[in-house]
């Protein structure tokens, strides 16, 4: 490791890394992506298809159900490299190892985040999500998964090699105050209110949580090396 | 001195809420109490056994 | 530079950004009306689409509390001394609700201005007082 | 100045060392519950028996002599946990992973008392049961990061690991009181404003507010004392191979 190398070209390696292995493993992306259609699906099957009853509770349902998935995806997001040693190599290096595991996240978001976007856009019209409300759908929930995955990312570093469930059950109610803000600015755009209050609210979560929610999934790595 | 009593208990009627509160308030912290000094002669009974 | 001392350098840094751009957005979000309850003020004067479920919030006007003789109707007016909002609301009413007392209600705006509650709850405030204290206050008032 | 500095930092690191506390707790405990005792009790009958009705809400009202102080107390815990969290993480002090483990269960107990008798109240005030009010939700989310945390720190079999990660999720859950605390402020919702604030005189005549600050004052000595009792537990069950709880505790 040269010094000509700054912290962001290691970030730029993590991230290209990480890319690649994910696109070669097509399971990565399309597995949250049919848990999510498979999710959705459930709701009109057990509330029955009453058109006005699916469309007052759209917003919600393509929510919750986005939530569940990101963060089922999440999982799995260290076990690997813990196992073959490649984030032992993160803590050996001189570069501050938060940085790295922000790296992992945001390509984990990039390669399941976007195609649960994608499949939401879908599940609208199957829902009968009003049409003007899709833009505040694509920002909540581009918004809302990023924070999932960190979180996501934190829960999978805590029961590394335990059950995932436990994961689940560490992090759902650290994720409900992001929960409250994406149905609080679909609510609103639903209403023809100004929702950008909220936006801006969940983009402070994201300033704090970023660096934030990082350093702690450091913190609970190092665990796991003891 | 029994009417008194039998005011506080009543309290017009409201009497059923408040002392299923006060109820509940005991019961959670009897519980709370209760656990650690169970667990300790637990492990006395195991570590005097063990010897 | 020293790895560990870089390190914390960096932990530092981002975190203080972070926390910077956090206190900017939420001051932003504050400068923003966005709660979904409204006085009856608030509601005469914003936008707010008829039909679309918002919470409301006031007084009972005195004496304006008109309860129908066979069904559980009742309408009566809620107020922020400013202005007035007259609700409908079919169902049982909480043990607390009466006139100029707070209560806030749950449903929507119709078309002719008028309000259809879907639930009315009956606020209570901070103030607790024994009932010989609360007729002093009323004489002085 | 310094002198006293130094005679408290010393003191704290003994008690930060188990057998000083266990030694500590034996010969306190039977005072410490005394005083909870007192002090609670006293609180509770003068409250729910001597102060005055309310003017609107009649003997009803007495619930806030239970309500508020577990309210009170549940976030305090919180926050209590949280500081030993972060003190556990940065100095590794073993005591303080054993205050997080001891507290959690005390708190979520009052969590759940401060629920279901405000949910009692709001049954005959509001007319409900529960209603999804800022107020009301933040603080079951206070009671599901309870549980979180109950729940992996018994699912970790190491228990001075299970410590970290238990105060990593202390410290990142703290964010949570200040919305509960402020949420009656910030959103207007159905939940009454704080009646307890440090910045005005408050809005309750004195006769009841005096016995409700003694049930502040009793609930946390009983806090005080379930601590004390809960930790005594935590440390020799720990710590139960060791020599020194072998010579204290099993008497050979």
């Amino acid at each position: 490791m040269t010094n000509r190398d700054s912290t962001l070209d290691w970030f730029m390696l993590v991230l290209r890394r990480d890319l690649t292995l994910s696109f070669r493993r097509s399971a990565t992306y399309i597995t949250p992506l049919i848990f999510f259609l498979i999710v959705v699906t459930f709701f009109p099957l057990a509330l029955g298809p009453s058109q006005s009853l699916l469309s007052s509770m759209a917003a919600g349902i393509i929510w919750i159900s986005a939530l569940l998935s990101s963060l089922l995806a999440v999982e799995g997001i260290f076990s690997e490299d813990f196992r073959d040693g490649t984030l032992d190599q993160y803590f050996v290096s001189s570069e501050p190892v938060f940085v790295l595991i922000f790296a992992k996240v945001l390509c984990h978001w990039l390669v399941c985040g976007a195609p649960i976007i994608l499949a939401s856009v879908l599940s609208s019209v199957f829902l009968y999500l009003p049409s003007g409300v899709l833009f505040a759908l694509i920002i909540s929930l581009l918004l809302g998964t990023l924070f999932m995955s960190l979180l996501g990312a934190l829960g999978a570093a805590l029961s590394l090699g335990r059950s995932a469930i436990l994961s689940a059950i560490i992090v759902l109610p650290f994720s409900i105050p992001t929960l409250l803000m994406g149905t609080a600015i679909m609510s609103a755009a639903i209403n023809q209110q100004d929702y950008s209050g909220f936006i801006s609210i969940m983009g402070a979560m994201l300033a704090i949580g970023i660096p934030g929610l990082c350093l702690l999934t450091v913190e609970a790595i190092l665990l796991n090396y003891e | 001195m029994l009417d008194s009593l039998q005011i506080l208990f009543i309290m017009d009627g409201k009497g059923p809420y408040v002392w299923s509160c006060l109820l509940i308030l005991i019961i959670i912290i009897t519980i709370n109490i209760i656990i650690p000094v169970v667990r300790l002669k637990r492990i006395y009974r195991e570590g005097t056994l063990e010897e | 530079m020293h790895p560990l001392r870089k390190q914390r350098i960096y932990a530092i840094v981002t975190v203080l950004l972070g926390a910077i751009a956090a206190l900017v957005l939420v001051m932003s979000a504050l400068s923003k009306n966005m709660n979904l309850f409204y006085s009856p003020s608030e509601l005469v004067s914003s936008n707010v689409a008829p039909g679309s479920v918002v919470r409301a919030g006031g007084m009972v006007a005195s004496g304006s509390i008109q309860k129908s003789t066979d069904s559980l109707e009742v309408i009566f007016l809620i107020t922020d001394f400013q202005n007035s909002l007259s609700v409908t609301y079919n169902g049982i009413l909480p043990d607390l609700f009466s006139e100029d007392a707070g209560v806030v209600v749950k449903g929507f705006l119709k078309e002719d201005g008028t309000f259809l509650a879907q639930e009315v709850l009956a606020k209570h405030d901070e103030n607790y007082m024994p009932p010989e204290v609360a007729k002093m206050l009323n004489k002085i008032e | 100045m310094n002198r006293v500095w130094s005679r408290i930092k010393n003191w704290l690191i003994a008690m930060g060392s188990p057998p000083h506390f266990y030694r500590w707790a034996t010969s306190s405990l039977p005072w410490l519950a005394g005083l909870a005792v007192i002090v609670f009790c006293a609180g509770l009958i003068w409250g729910l028996g001597f102060s005055p009705t309310d003017y609107k809400q009649g003997d009803v009202y007495r619930i806030i002599y239970i309500h508020v102080p577990s309210a009170i107390l549940a976030e305090s815990i919180y926050i209590f946990m949280a500081i030993s969290g972060f003190i556990s993480m940065v100095w590794r002090a073993k005591i303080a992973g054993m205050l997080i483990n001891s507290a959690a269960p005390l708190g979520a107990g009052f969590t759940l008392i401060a629920l279901l008798t405000g949910s009692i109240w709001g049954k005959t005030t509001w007319g409900t049961w529960w209603v999804w009010d800022a107020r009301l939700t933040s603080t079951l989310i206070m009671f599901f990061l309870y549980a979180a945390i109950i729940g992996l720190h018994s699912s970790i079999e190491n228990k001075t690991k299970g410590d970290r990660a238990v105060s990593i999720l202390a410290v990142l859950g703290v964010v949570i009181v200040p919305i509960i605390k402020k949420s009656v402020d910030w959103w207007q919702t159905l939940h009454q404003p704080s009646t307890f604030t440090l910045t005005s005189s408050p809005s309750m005549s004195p006769d009841m507010y005096l016995p409700l600050l003694v049930c502040v004052l009793g609930f946390y000595c009983l806090f005080i004392f379930m601590l004390t009792n809960g930790l005594r537990a935590e440390i020799i069950s720990r710590e139960r191979d060791k020599s020194w709880v072998k010579k204290q505790f099993f008497k050979y």
